[in-house]
C-alpha cells in the first residue's frame, strides 16, 4: 500500500538529521554520506530502513478527518470543479483563459474559446501561470528598507508625498511600469496625471517591438515569407496566427489549397521549422535581403522566386519582417500586407526610457512608482539602470517577487497575481476582458489598481469597485448589471475589440551593419524575458530545436564551430562591445554562420531558488541602439566545460521513417505515396490469437504533423492536469524527466540548413501493448475501451513495461520525486489535480489519456443516460494545442473527427511494423513547395 | 571405471580410513588458521558495505543508481543474471556428472554445490532490490489476497521468481541430502560434546543401514535426475527475460541455449577461481588433483565455444534478418559508446578459452587461474553489455539514452562478492568440503580395480 | 559410546518438525484472516467524533432524508458533510443550548469548521462516485447498511477491492428501483437476480468497464 | 539372556566379510537382521531380503501433483476468477503457463523424494540402540556391522556361536 510507504517515508522526513540530509541530496550534485555525522545518523536510519521496509505490510490505515464548510457557497457542489473566465498578460496583452477550480482552489487553466487570442488554445506561458500563483517565493509582505511594514504604513507615507505632490503638481513623481492595455489602470493612470500634471509616466517594456505590428489574417494568405520574424513562436498573437496557419495545411479538412511559407532568419524558430523554404542567414544578410525586397534590386537568385510568387498572389500574401529589419524595409511590408491587416497598429504613447534615464542622471525624479516589471534586470545595459536608481531618493515598487528591482527599492509592496485581483486587459485587437480573482490573495498582495487609487488618495476602494466602476462609466444604463455579469461569464467585453489601447515602448533602430561574428538576441522560449525564472514547470521545459532544459546556451551553427573548434558544453567568453559574457556553447544546425544567438532572461540573481543562477545573464550585452544584437562579436575559448541537461540526445532520425514527409503535389497524385512508406504493419487477421473485440467505445488519438508547431504546449498541459512532478536539472541529466508527453525534433539533410520536424508523442496505447505482457503483477493492463492502463497502486516498480515500451513513453518515479524542492512547498499541494493519483517512489506512469476527463464525461452521460458525444471528451495535451493538431475520440464511431482523421491516406501508425496496434497515430507532414524555386 | 593413462583422481595409497580423516580433519583438527580469519575478515566487511548500500537504496529507491529511462535495467540486473549463471556449475558437476558417471567429479560436487547455492543466494538478493518498491515483492507470489488479483502469468519475470526459487530449493535438499552421511561421520569424530551435538541434529541420526542407504541412493539418483532439466531449464528461464520482450538485442530464440552454456562457462571458471587457492590452502592436492582442474579446464573450453558460436550467430542472424533495428544494435555494440565492454567480452570469452586447447596449459594451476578469472570478468560484461547496450539505443532515435553506473551500482556488486565469500569461509570451516562417503567409496572401487 | 540423545529424542525431534511445519501454517491462516478481520478494515469500529452525531436519531426518529445533509451525493462524486449552518437551521430552534452541542455552536460563532472522522476512509488512489452509483440504482445502505439504526456511525462493509469488486463483477445481484436508492429498509427481493438484469437492461448497466483497472484506479 | 536385548552385531572390515555374514545370515533363516556400512555396500540390501524401494513412486506422484497445481492455479487465476486483457493475448495463454508448470513440477517431485526418503528411513531418529556400541562410531568411518535383531525368531543361544562363526573383529551385545 503507497499510503504506508509514504507514512514510513514521513516518521524518517521528521528526523532532523534526514531532513538537512535530504536537502543535501538535492539536487543530488551534494555527495550523499560525506561527513561524519550524517555517516553516523545514516547508520541509525539504515537499521530503521530495514525495520520500516518489514512494518510497511503490518500497518493498519491511519485515521483522516473530513472538514465540511461552516457556510457552504451556493454554486459550489462539493467534488465538481467551477470554471471562471478571466485573463492573463503576455507584454501587457491578454490572452482570455477558463480556470478550472476545485473547492475555491485553481487547479488548471485553459484558453477561452470565446476569446480572439486564445481561442480555447493556450500557449506555455498561460499553462505555467497557475504554478507561478502558487509559487511559494513569491514576496509576501509589505518591506520597507530591511523593516517588515504594513500596507497602512505605506498609505501613511503616501499621504505625506501627496501633500507635497499637490503643492508642486507632482514635480519629481514617475511612475515606470510595464506595457500596459487595462483600461481601467490606464484611466487610473490618466487621472493621476491629471491630478498632478508635472508628473511623468514612462514605460519599459524588454521585448516591445520597435513599432506596433498590424495583425494580419494569416489564414487569408497563399504566400508567406517571414524574414526574422516568428510569428509563430511565443507572442501575444501566437494562438491565432498558429490556428490560422494550421488551418491552410490540413489535407484532410478539404482544404486541397496550402498555403506556402518562405522563412529567411539567423536561428531557428518554430515559424522557421513550419517553412516550405528556410534560408539561414545572418542580420546583414537579412537586412541585405530585405532592402533588395522593397527595392526589386540585387534580389539573391533564391529570392527570385519568392518575390514573384509573392508578386503572383498580391493581395493574399504576406511579407512579415521582424523587429532588427530598417523602418523603410518594414513600411514597404505594411504597404504591402494591407489587404490581409485586420488589427490596426496600436497608436505609441507614453515617454520612453531613454528619457527616464536622463531625468534620472539629471536628479529631476523624487518619487519613483515601479509598477511590476523587472526593469534593473532587463533594461538595456548601457543605461546602468541598476547603480543609477540610487539616485532617485524614494523608491516604491509594486512586484510579484523580491527580484533584482526590489533589491534596489526602499518600499517594497507585495503585488496580488492576476488571478487573485479584479482587473482588466486588451487582446492584441483591442478586445477587452474583465479579469476576476479566482482566489484570495494567498500572500496578502495588492493590485496594481489598488495602488494607483492610493497615489490618488483614494485608498479605501477595492480593486472590485475600482474595475467595475470604470466599466460603469463605460457602460451606464441600467442594463449595466447584465452587461457586467455577461463580459464576467463570457470573458470578454462585447464590441470592446478595436478599441483605445496603450502605448508601446519605443526601441532604437538595430544598427544591422559592420562586420565579423553577429550577436542575435532572442527571448527564452520557456521563460521569455525572465519573468518566468523561477517557474520550474517552464525551467524543465525542453526548449525546441535544443532540448536543452534548465539553461541558456551560445547557439552557433555547425560551420562556425568547425573554423573556431568548439563543441557542446564548452565554456566561451562572448566579447560584445567592450563587454564580456560567459556562456557555454551548442552547435545548433540551421544556424546561420558566423552569428551567435544567446536567449534572454536568464542568469537570474534574485529570481528565487528556482531561477537563481540558472543559465547566463544575455543581457549583460544588450544595448538600448541594438535590442536585437549587432556585430562586432569575439568568442574566446575558456577551456571550461559546461554540461547541458537535454532531453534528446539524438535529433538524426538515422535513416527511420519516424516522421514522414512529403510534398501537396505527390499526396495529390498518389495519395498512399506520402504516409504508407516503410514496412507495413501487420494485416489484422495476421495473428493466431482470437482478436479482441473492443465493443462499446474505442478511444483513440491522431496527431497532425502537418499542423504541429512544436510550441510545447501539450507537454506543459499535461504536467498541469496529470501532477507530473518536476526533477530537477541533474534528474533530467540523469534521463529521468517525468513528461508524459514529449516533443520529438528531428534535423533532416545537410546540418547547415536542415529540414525541422516535430513530433510530439505520447503513450500510444498499443493494442498488442508489449508493455502489458511483461509487468509480473499486471499493474498494466487494457481497459474494455482499448486504454493501456497504468495502476500505480499496484506497481512494484520492475521497470521491464518501459524497457519493452518501444516508444519509451513510459516514466518512473526513480526518487520520492513529491518530495524533491520542487515539489515539497505545502502551498504546492493546493495545486494538485485532485482527480488524479500523486504518484510515490519506486512506481511507473505514463500518459493516460486524460482518463479522469473521459471517465468525468461518461459518468455525466451515464448520469443523463445519453451518448458521448464527439468531441466531448478533449485530454490536457489537445485542448491546449493552438493548431489544434492532436484529435481524439472514439475511432468505433465513423463520424468522430479522429476516425476521420486515420481514414485519412496520410494516416501511420508510429512502429506499426512491430504489430503494436498503436491507437496513437499519426498524420504525415505535407509540404508546399514552389515549383520555379525547384528549378533554380 | 578407469583411466590408466591419466592422472589419477586420487593420488595413491589412501585407504577409506585414511581420507575419512584427511577430510575431516580439516574442519575438526584444523586449528584456526591467520588466512581464514584474515579471509573471513575481509569478505565480512565487503558484506557490511553492501548492508550498507541496500539501507541507503531502500531510503531513497533505485535512484541512487544509475538507471534511467530508456535504461532501465542497470547493474542489479546483470549481477543477477551472471551469479544465477555461476550457480549453475555446482548442479551441473553434481547432477549431470554423476548421472554420466564421472567419478572424478566426488571429490569437488560438495565444493561446487555449496558456491551453487552461495551464487544463488547472491543472485536472489538483486531481484528483490531492484525493484522500486521492494516491500510488495509478494506481489509476485499467488496468494489469495483481499484485492482480487493474482500475478501475470506472462511474464518472464514471474517464471523467474518460480525458477530462481525451485532451483535454490532443490539445490539447498540435493547438497543436505548428500550431506548427512558426512554429518553422521562428523558426529562420530568430533570430541566436544557439543559438536557431536549439532553435528548430531544435523545428521538426523544416521546410522548407514542397508536400506537406507538403499533408499538413500534412489533419492539421490533422482534428485540428480530432476536436477539436470532444471539446471538447464532455470537459465533457460532467465534468457526468456531478455528474450520474450521485443528490444533488438534481446529478442532472439538463440538465448535459452546461449544462456545456459554461457552459465556453466562462468561457473566452471568460478570453480577454478575457488578450488586452486583452496586446494593449496588445505593441502588437498591429492583429492583435488590436477586431473579435476583439466576436466574443469575441458569443460570451459567446450562452453566457451558455444558462447562463441552464440554470439556469431546472433551476428548472423542481424545481418541475415536485414532488420534494420536489430543491424544497428549490432553495429552500435561493436562501435557505439559501449564499444570498449563489447570487444572485452570478446577478448575475455572468446579469445582466452583458445588458450586451454592446450594440456601445458590446462594443467599448470596458476595459468588456470589467471583464465578463469578473466573469463569471470568477461561473462560480467557480457551481461553487462546485453543489458545495456540493447536498451540505450532501441528504436527510437528521440529516446535513445547513455547509461553509467554510480558508485551505489559498484558498491551492491562488490558487496555481493563479501556475501558469497563468507558464507564460503563459513561453509570451509563448518562442514566437509569433500564428500567423505564418496570419497570413501571411491578408494575402494579404485584398489579393487587395481587388485583386478 | 554413549547415547548422544536420549530415549526421547526422537519424539522430540518428530514433535519439532511436526511443530515447524503446524506453525507455518498457523502463521499463514493468522495473516490471511487478519487482512479479512474486522480489526484490519475498520468494519463495524464506531469512530468517536466531535459531536456524538446519531443517525438513528435523526434518520429513523426523525426522517430527515439522507440528502438533506449529503446534499451532493445525485450530482458529484463527494456526497457532502453537510456545513455547520446546516446543522443550525434546526438547532438554533431545538437544544439551542444542550452541551454536547457546544462544538456546533462554537463552530458557527468562529467560523472555524467542525472536523470529523472519516468512517468511510477510501486509500487515496482509489476514487469512488455517488453519484453515478445513486443514479444507477445502488442503495445508500448498500454500502453503508442500516445507518438509521446506528447511534453512532460505524463502517458497515470492509472496503477492501475484492468486496468492490464482488459488485462490480455482479451489478444485477445488488442493483434495486432508483426510488429505493434512498429508502433504508428496502430488502432485494427473491428473484432479485431477474429484477437486476431489467432495472441494468433500464438504467444501461453493462458489464463491461466495470472491472476495468481505470475506473476507480487514475 | 537379558531381556533388554536388541540385538547381537558383528564388526567387520572388509565389504566382502559383510556380504558374506549377511549372506549366511539369510540363508541360516534370520530376517529381522541390518547391515550397517560408512559408504553403501553394492547388494547388501538386497541379501537383507529388501529388494526394490517405492521412493520413484512417491517423485511420480510429487511430480503430477506440482504439475497439476501450477497449471490448474494459473488456469483459474487468469481465465476464471479476474480475467485481464493483457496486451491483447488470449485469456488463456498456454504457452506462457508452462514454464512455471515445469518448475513446479520439478519442485514437488525434489520435495517428495526427500522428504520420502528420510519418512521410509524413519529419520530423523536420534536415538537408536545400535549407537549403544562404543564400536557403532566406526560404522560411519571404516568398518561394517551386520546386526540380528533380539525379536527375530531365530534369536537365541545360538546367534553369538552362529555370528563368531563368520569370524569377524568383534561381537557385541546390543542394549536396546
Amino acid at each position: 500500500m503507497n499510503m504506508n510507504t509514504w507514512r514510513s517515508t514521513d516518521e524518517l522526513e521528521d528526523r532532523p538529521a534526514f531532513r538537512d540530509w535530504l536537502q543535501r541530496e538535492f539536487p543530488p550534485l551534494a555527495s550523499e554520506w560525506t561527513n561524519e555525522a550524517s555517516r553516523r545518523s545514516f547508520l541509525k536510519i539504515m537499521g530503521a530502513s530495514f525495520a520500516l521496509a518489514g512494518l510497511n505490510a503490518c500497518t493498519r490505515q491511519a485515521l483522516e478527518k473530513v472538514v465540511p464548510y461552516v457556510r457552504q457557497p451556493e454554486d459550489l457542489v462539493p467534488g465538481q470543479p467551477l470554471y471562471f473566465a478571466s485573463a492573463l498578460n503576455l507584454e501587457g496583452y491578454a490572452r482570455g483563459i477558463l480556470v478550472e477550480s476545485h473547492e475555491g482552489r485553481p487547479t488548471k487553466i485553459e484558453g477561452n474559446p470565446e476569446h480572439p487570442a486564445s481561442l480555447g488554445a493556450s500557449d506555455v506561458f498561460m499553462q505555467a501561470e497557475i504554478l507561478a500563483l502558487y509559487d511559494p517565493e513569491r514576496s509576501k509582505s509589505v518591506m520597507n528598507g530591511l523593516e517588515v511594514s504594513t500596507w497602512d504604513e505605506f498609505l501613511a507615507l503616501v499621504v505625506q508625498e501627496r501633500e507635497k505632490w499637490k503643492s508642486n503638481g507632482g514635480i519629481g513623481l514617475r511612475l515606470l511600469t510595464g506595457h500596459i492595455t487595462s483600461p481601467t489602470l490606464l484611466s487610473q493612470i490618466e487621472v493621476l496625471l491629471q491630478e498632478f500634471p508635472n508628473a511623468k509616466w514612462h514605460v519599459h517594456e524588454p521585448l516591445a517591438t520597435k513599432a506596433p505590428q498590424p495583425i494580419y489574417d494569416v489564414g487569408k494568405a497563399e504566400v508567406i515569407l517571414a524574414v526574422e520574424n516568428d510569428f509563430l513562436g511565443p507572442g501575444p498573437a501566437q494562438l491565432k496566427y498558429a490556428r490560422d496557419f494550421a488551418s491552410r495545411r490540413r489535407a484532410d479538412s478539404g482544404a486541397t489549397k496550402f498555403n506556402r511559407l518562405y522563412v529567411a532568419e539567423s536561428t531557428p524558430s518554430m515559424t522557421g521549422a513550419r517553412a516550405d523554404y528556410r534560408y539561414a542567414l545572418g542580420p546583414r544578410a537579412l537586412q541585405e535581403f530585405g532592402t533588395a525586397l522593397a527595392t526589386e534590386a540585387s534580389l539573391p537568385s533564391w529570392g527570385v522566386p519568392i518575390l514573384a510568387d509573392l508578386t503572383r498572389n498580391k493581395g493574399r500574401s504576406l511579407i512579415l519582417l521582424g523587429d532588427s529589419l530598417s523602418e523603410e524595409v518594414r513600411q514597404f511590408a505594411r504597404n504591402w500586407n494591407r489587404p490581409l491587416q485586420i488589427a490596426q497598429p496600436l497608436p505609441s504613447n507614453g515617454d520612453s526610457l531613454s528619457e527616464f534615464m536622463q531625468h534620472v542622471e539629471a536628479g529631476k525624479i523624487e518619487t519613483l512608482v515601479i509598477l511590476g516589471g523587472n526593469p534593473a534586470y532587463d533594461t538595456p545595459v548601457d543605461f546602468k539602470f541598476a547603480e543609477k536608481l540610487a539616485l532617485v531618493p524614494l523608491r516604491i515598487r509594486l512586484g510579484l517577487y523580491e527580484d533584482e528591482t526590489s533589491a534596489l527599492c526602499q518600499w517594497r509592496l507585495p503585488e496580488a497575481h492576476p488571478l487573485e485581483t479584479w482587473s482588466d486587459a486588451r487582446a492584441f485587437d483591442g478586445t477587452a476582458t474583465i479579469m476576476q480573482p479566482l482566489i484570495e490573495p494567498l500572500y496578502g498582495g495588492k493590485s496594481a489598481h489598488e495602488l494607483m487609487a492610493a497615489l490618488a488618495g483614494n485608498a479605501v476602494v477595492s480593486g472590485y469597485e475600482i474595475v467595475r466602476q470604470y466599466w460603469h462609466a463605460q457602460h451606464a444604463g441600467d442594463d449595466f448589471e447584465k452587461y457586467w455579469r455577461k463580459s464576467l461569464h463570457d470573458g470578454v467585453v462585447a464590441g470592446s475589440a478595436g478599441g483605445k489601447s496603450s502605448p508601446f515602448a519605443p526601441s532604437v533602430r538595430a544598427a544591422a551593419s559592420g562586420s565579423g561574428l553577429e550577436l542575435v538576441f532572442r527571448p527564452s522560449p520557456s521563460i521569455r524575458d525572465g519573468r518566468f525564472a523561477n517557474n520550474a514547470w517552464l525551467q524543465e521545459l525542453p526548449q525546441p530545436f535544443t532540448k536543452i532544459t534548465w539553461d541558456n546556451s551560445a547557439l552557433i551553427s555547425p560551420a562556425t564551430a568547425k573554423r573556431l573548434h568548439l563543441s557542446n558544453e564548452d565554456v566561451v567568453d562572448l566579447k560584445y562591445r567592450g563587454r564580456l559574457v560567459r556562456a557555454p556553447v551548442w552547435i545548433l544546425p540551421g544556424q546561420a554562420d558566423d552569428c551567435v544567438t544567446v536567449h534572454l532572461g536568464y542568469g537570474r540573481t534574485h529570481a528565487g531558488r528556482v531561477g537563481n543562477g540558472v543559465g547566463f545573464d544575455a543581457y549583460a550585452l544588450r544595448t538600448s541602439d541594438a535590442p536585437w544584437g549587432g556585430s562586432g562579436l569575439e568568442i574566446v575559448k575558456t577551456g571550461l566545460r559546461h554540461p547541458f541537461a537535454t532531453t534528446q540526445h539524438h535529433q538524426s532520425m538515422e535513416g527511420r521513417d519516424q516522421v514522414r514527409v512529403g510534398t501537396l503535389a505527390e499526396f495529390q497524385q498518389h495519395p498512399a505515396a506520402v504516409a504508407q512508406v516503410g514496412e507495413p504493419a501487420p494485416g489484422g487477421d495476421e495473428t493466431l490469437y482470437v482478436p479482441i473485440a473492443y465493443k462499446g467505445h474505442a478511444w483513440g488519438m491522431a496527431i497532425d504533423l502537418g499542423a504541429c508547431i512544436g510550441c510545447n504546449v501539450c507537454t506543459i498541459a499535461c504536467q498541469a492536469e496529470n501532477n507530473i512532478p518536476v526533477v530537477g536539472k541533474e534528474e533530467v541529466a540523469r534521463g529521468r524527466e517525468m513528461h508524459w508527453i514529449r516533443v520529438d525534433n528531428y534535423f533532416e539533410g545537410a546540418p547547415e540548413n536542415p529540414r525541422i520536424h516535430f513530433q510530439p508523442v505520447p503513450c500510444m496505447h498499443c493494442e498488442n501493448a508489449p508493455c502489458e505482457l511483461v509487468c509480473p503483477v499486471g499493474a498494466t493492463a487494457h481497459s474494455s475501451e482499448g486504454l493501456n492502463q497504468m495502476v500505480y497502486n499496484r506497481c512494484v516498480g520492475t521497470r521491464y513495461c518501459s524497457n519493452n515500451c518501444p516508444y519509451k513513453v513510459r516514466r518512473f518515479n526513480f526518487l520520492e520525486y513529491d518530495r524533491n524542492p520542487f515539489e515539497s512547498a505545502p502551498v504546492l499541494k493546493l495545486l494538485r489535480n485532485p482527480d488524479v493519483t500523486v504518484r510515490t517512489r519506486g512506481v511507473m506512469e505514463k500518459c493516460t489519456y486524460c482518463v479522469q476527463r473521459i471517465n468525468r464525461v461518461r459518468i455525466e452521460a451515464e448520469k443523463q443516460n445519453r451518448p458521448i458525444r464527439d468531441g466531448e471528451i478533449i485530454p490536457a495535451c489537445a485542448q491546449a494545442c493552438p493548431a489544434e493538431a492532436i484529435v481524439f475520440g472514439d475511432i468505433n464511431d465513423p463520424q468522430s473527427r479522429v476516425a476521420k482523421f486515420k481514414a485519412s491516406p496520410l494516416n501511420y501508425g508510429l512502429l506499426a511494423e512491430l504489430n503494436t496496434r498503436p491507437r496513437t497515430t499519426y498524420l504525415a507532414k505535407l509540404l508546399n513547395p514552389n515549383p520555379e524555386a525547384e528549378k533554380t | 571405471m578407469n583411466v590408466p593413462d591419466e592422472t589419477p583422481v586420487v593420488a595413491p595409497g589412501y585407504d577409506s580410513g585414511s581420507v575419512t580423516r584427511k577430510i575431516t580433519d580439516v574442519v575438526l583438527a584444523r586449528p584456526l588458521g591467520r588466512g581464514w580469519l584474515a579471509g573471513f575478515a575481509f569478505a565480512f566487511a565487503l558484506l557490511m558495505l553492501l548492508n550498507f548500500a541496500i539501507g541507503w537504496l531502500l531510503i531513497r529507491g533505485v535512484g541512487i543508481w544509475g538507471i534511467n529511462i530508456p535504461v532501465a535495467w542497470g547493474f542489479a540486473i546483470v549481477n543477477f543474471v551472471w551469479w544465477i549463471g555461476i550457480g549453475h556449475a555446482g548442479t551441473f558437476i553434481s547432477a549431470i556428472l554423476l548421472l554420466l558417471h564421472q567419478d572424478w567429479r566426488t571429490s569437488i560436487n560438495r565444493f561446487a554445490e555449496a558456491m551453487t547455492l552461495f551464487a544463488v543466494a547472491c543472485a536472489g538478493l538483486f531481484p528483490l532490490l531492484h525493484l522500486g518498491r521492494p516491500w510488495v515483492f509478494y506481489w509476485l507470489l499467488p496468494y489469495p489476497d483481499t484485492m482480487g488479483l493474482w500475478p501475470q502469468w506472462r511474464s518472464p519475470l514471474v517464471w523467474d521468481v518460480f525458477a530462481v526459487s525451485t532451483y535454490a530449493t532443490v539445490s539447498l535438499m540435493f547438497w543436505y541430502v548428500g550431506l548427512i552421511p558426512d554429518l553422521a561421520t562428523m558426529r562420530d569424530r568430533s570430541a566436544p560434546r557439543p559438536l557431536q551435538f549439532i553435528y548430531g541434529v544435523m545428521a538426523l541420526g544416521w546410522r548407514g543401514s542397508a536400506r537406507h542407504w538403499k533408499r538413500f541412493k534412489m533419492a539421490y539418483l533422482l534428485l540428480a535426475g530432476l536436477a539436470t532439466p532444471l539446471v538447464l531449464s532455470v537459465h533457460s528461464v532467465v534468457s526468456l527475460d531478455f528474450a520474450v520482450a521485443i528490444v533488438p538485442g534481446w529478442h532472439s530464440t538463440i538465448f535459452p541455449p546461449y544462456f545456459v552454456a554461457g552459465a556453466i562457462f562462468s561457473g566452471f571458471a568460478m570453480v577454478l577461481t575457488l578450488l586452486i587457492p583452496v586446494r593449496k590452502a588445505y593441502g588437498l592436492q591429492d583429492f583435488i588433483t590436477i586431473r579435476h582442474l583439466e576436466n574443469c579446464a575441458k569443460i570451459m573450453l567446450a562452453t566457451g565455444l558455444m558462447v562463441a558460436h552464440g554470439y556469431i550467430t546472433e551476428m548472423f542472424m542481424s545481418w541475415y534478418s536485414d532488420d534494420k533495428f536489430d543491424i544497428y544494435m549490432t553495429l552500435n555494440r561493436m562501435f557505439g559508446p559501449y564499444a570498449p565492454a563489447w570487444w572485452l567480452l570478446m577478448f575475455c570469452n572468446v579469445l582466452v578459452p583458445q588458450a586451454l586447447w592446450f594440456k601445458s596449459i590446462r594443467t599448470n594451476p596458476a595459468i588456470l587461474f589467471v583464465l578463469a578469472l578473466l573469463v569471470n570478468v568477461g561473462m560480467w560484461t557480457e551481461r553487462y553489455v546485453i543489458v545495456v547496450t540493447s536498451l540505450h539505443r532501441d528504436f527510437l532515435p528521440s529516446a535513445w539514452g547513455i547509461y553509467h553506473p554510480t558508485r551505489w551500482d559498484w558498491m551492491t556488486l562488490i558487496g555481493s562478492f563479501g556475501l558469497f565469500l563468507s558464507l564460503l569461509f563459513l561453509f570451509l570451516r563448518l562442514l566437509p568440503a569433500i564428500s567423505i562417503t564418496e570419497m570413501g567409496k571411491l578408494v575402494l572401487d579404485k584398489k579393487e580395480s587395481r587388485q583386478q | 559410546m554413549p547415547q548422544l540423545f536420549k530415549r526421547r529424542a526422537n519424539a522430540i525431534a518428530n514433535a519439532a518438525i511436526m511443530g515447524g511445519v503446524l506453525i507455518f501454517l498457523g502463521a499463514c491462516g493468522v495473516v490471511y484472516a487478519l487482512g479479512r478481520s474486522d480489526y484490519w478494515t475498520r468494519k463495524e469500529e464506531p469512530l468517536a467524533q466531535p459531536v456524538p452525531f446519531s443517525h438513528e436519531h435523526h434518520v429513523a426518529g426523525l426522517g430527515i432524508d439522507c440528502r438533506y445533509c449529503h446534499t451532493s451525493v445525485e450530482k458529484s462524486s463527494f456526497a457532502g458533510m453537510p456545513p455547520t449552518d446546516t446543522c443550525m437551521t434546526c438547532h438554533s430552534q431545538v437544544w439551542k443550548d444542550a452541551p454536547v452541542l457546544q462544538p456546533v455552536r462554537d463552530s458557527m460563532q468562529n467560523g472555524r469548521p467542525l472536523r470529523w472522522t472519516r468512517v468511510y476512509d477510501l486509500p487515496d488512489y482509489v476514487y469512488f462516485d455517488h453519484s453515478i452509483h445513486v443514479n444507477k440504482g445502488i442503495g445508500c445502505a448498500s454500502c453503508h447498511g442500516r445507518v438509521d439504526q446506528m447511534p453512532m456511525t460505524w463502517q458497515e462493509q470492509p472496503l477492501y477491492m475484492r468486496w468492490c469488486l464482488d459488485c462490480h463483477w455482479q451489478p444485477e445481484m445488488h442493483l434495486r428501483p432508483l426510488e429505493e436508492v434512498f429508502n433504508l429498509s428496502y430488502a432485494s427481493p427473491k428473484n432479485q437476480f431477474l429484477l437486476g438484469t431489467t432495472l441494468a437492461e433500464q438504467n444501461h448497466v453493462s458489464h463491461d468497464g466495470l472491472t476495468d483497472c481505470y475506473t476507480c484506479h487514475r | 539372556m537379558n531381556q533388554n536385548l536388541y540385538g547381537m552385531m558383528a564388526e567387520f572390515e572388509q565389504t566382502e566379510e559383510l556380504l558374506n555374514a549377511a549372506r549366511a545370515a539369510f540363508k541360516a533363516g534370520y530376517r529381522k537382521m541390518d547391515a550397517y556400512s560408512p559408504f553403501p555396500v553394492e547388494g547388501v540390501a538386497e541379501v537383507l531380503g529388501f529388494e526394490h524401494t517405492r521412493v520413484p513412486l512417491v517423485v511420480l506422484i510429487g511430480g503430477i501433483t506440482g504439475a497439476a497445481m501450477a497449471y490448474g492455479m494459473q488456469y483459474y487465476s487468469a481465465v476464471w476468477d479476474y480475467p485481464l486483457n493483457i496486451g491483447g493475448r488470449p485469456l488463456h495463454s498456454w504457452p506462457s503457463f508452462i514454464p512455471i508448470t515445469f518448475e513446479l513440477m520439478v519442485l514437488f517431485a525434489a520435495v517428495a523424494a526427500v522428504f520420502g526418503m528420510l519418512l521410509m528411513n524413519g529419520l530423523p531418529k536420534p536415538y537408536h540402540p545400535v549407537f549403544n556400541v562404543p564400536a557403532f562410531k566406526l560404522a560411519s568411518q571404516t568398518r561394517f556391522f551386520l546386526c540380528l535383531q533380539a525379536t527375530d525368531p531365530q534369536f537365541g543361544e545360538g546367534t553369538k556361536h552362529f555370528l563368531t562363526s563368520l569370524n569377524p573383529i568383534a561381537i557385541h551385545e546390543v542394549e536396546s
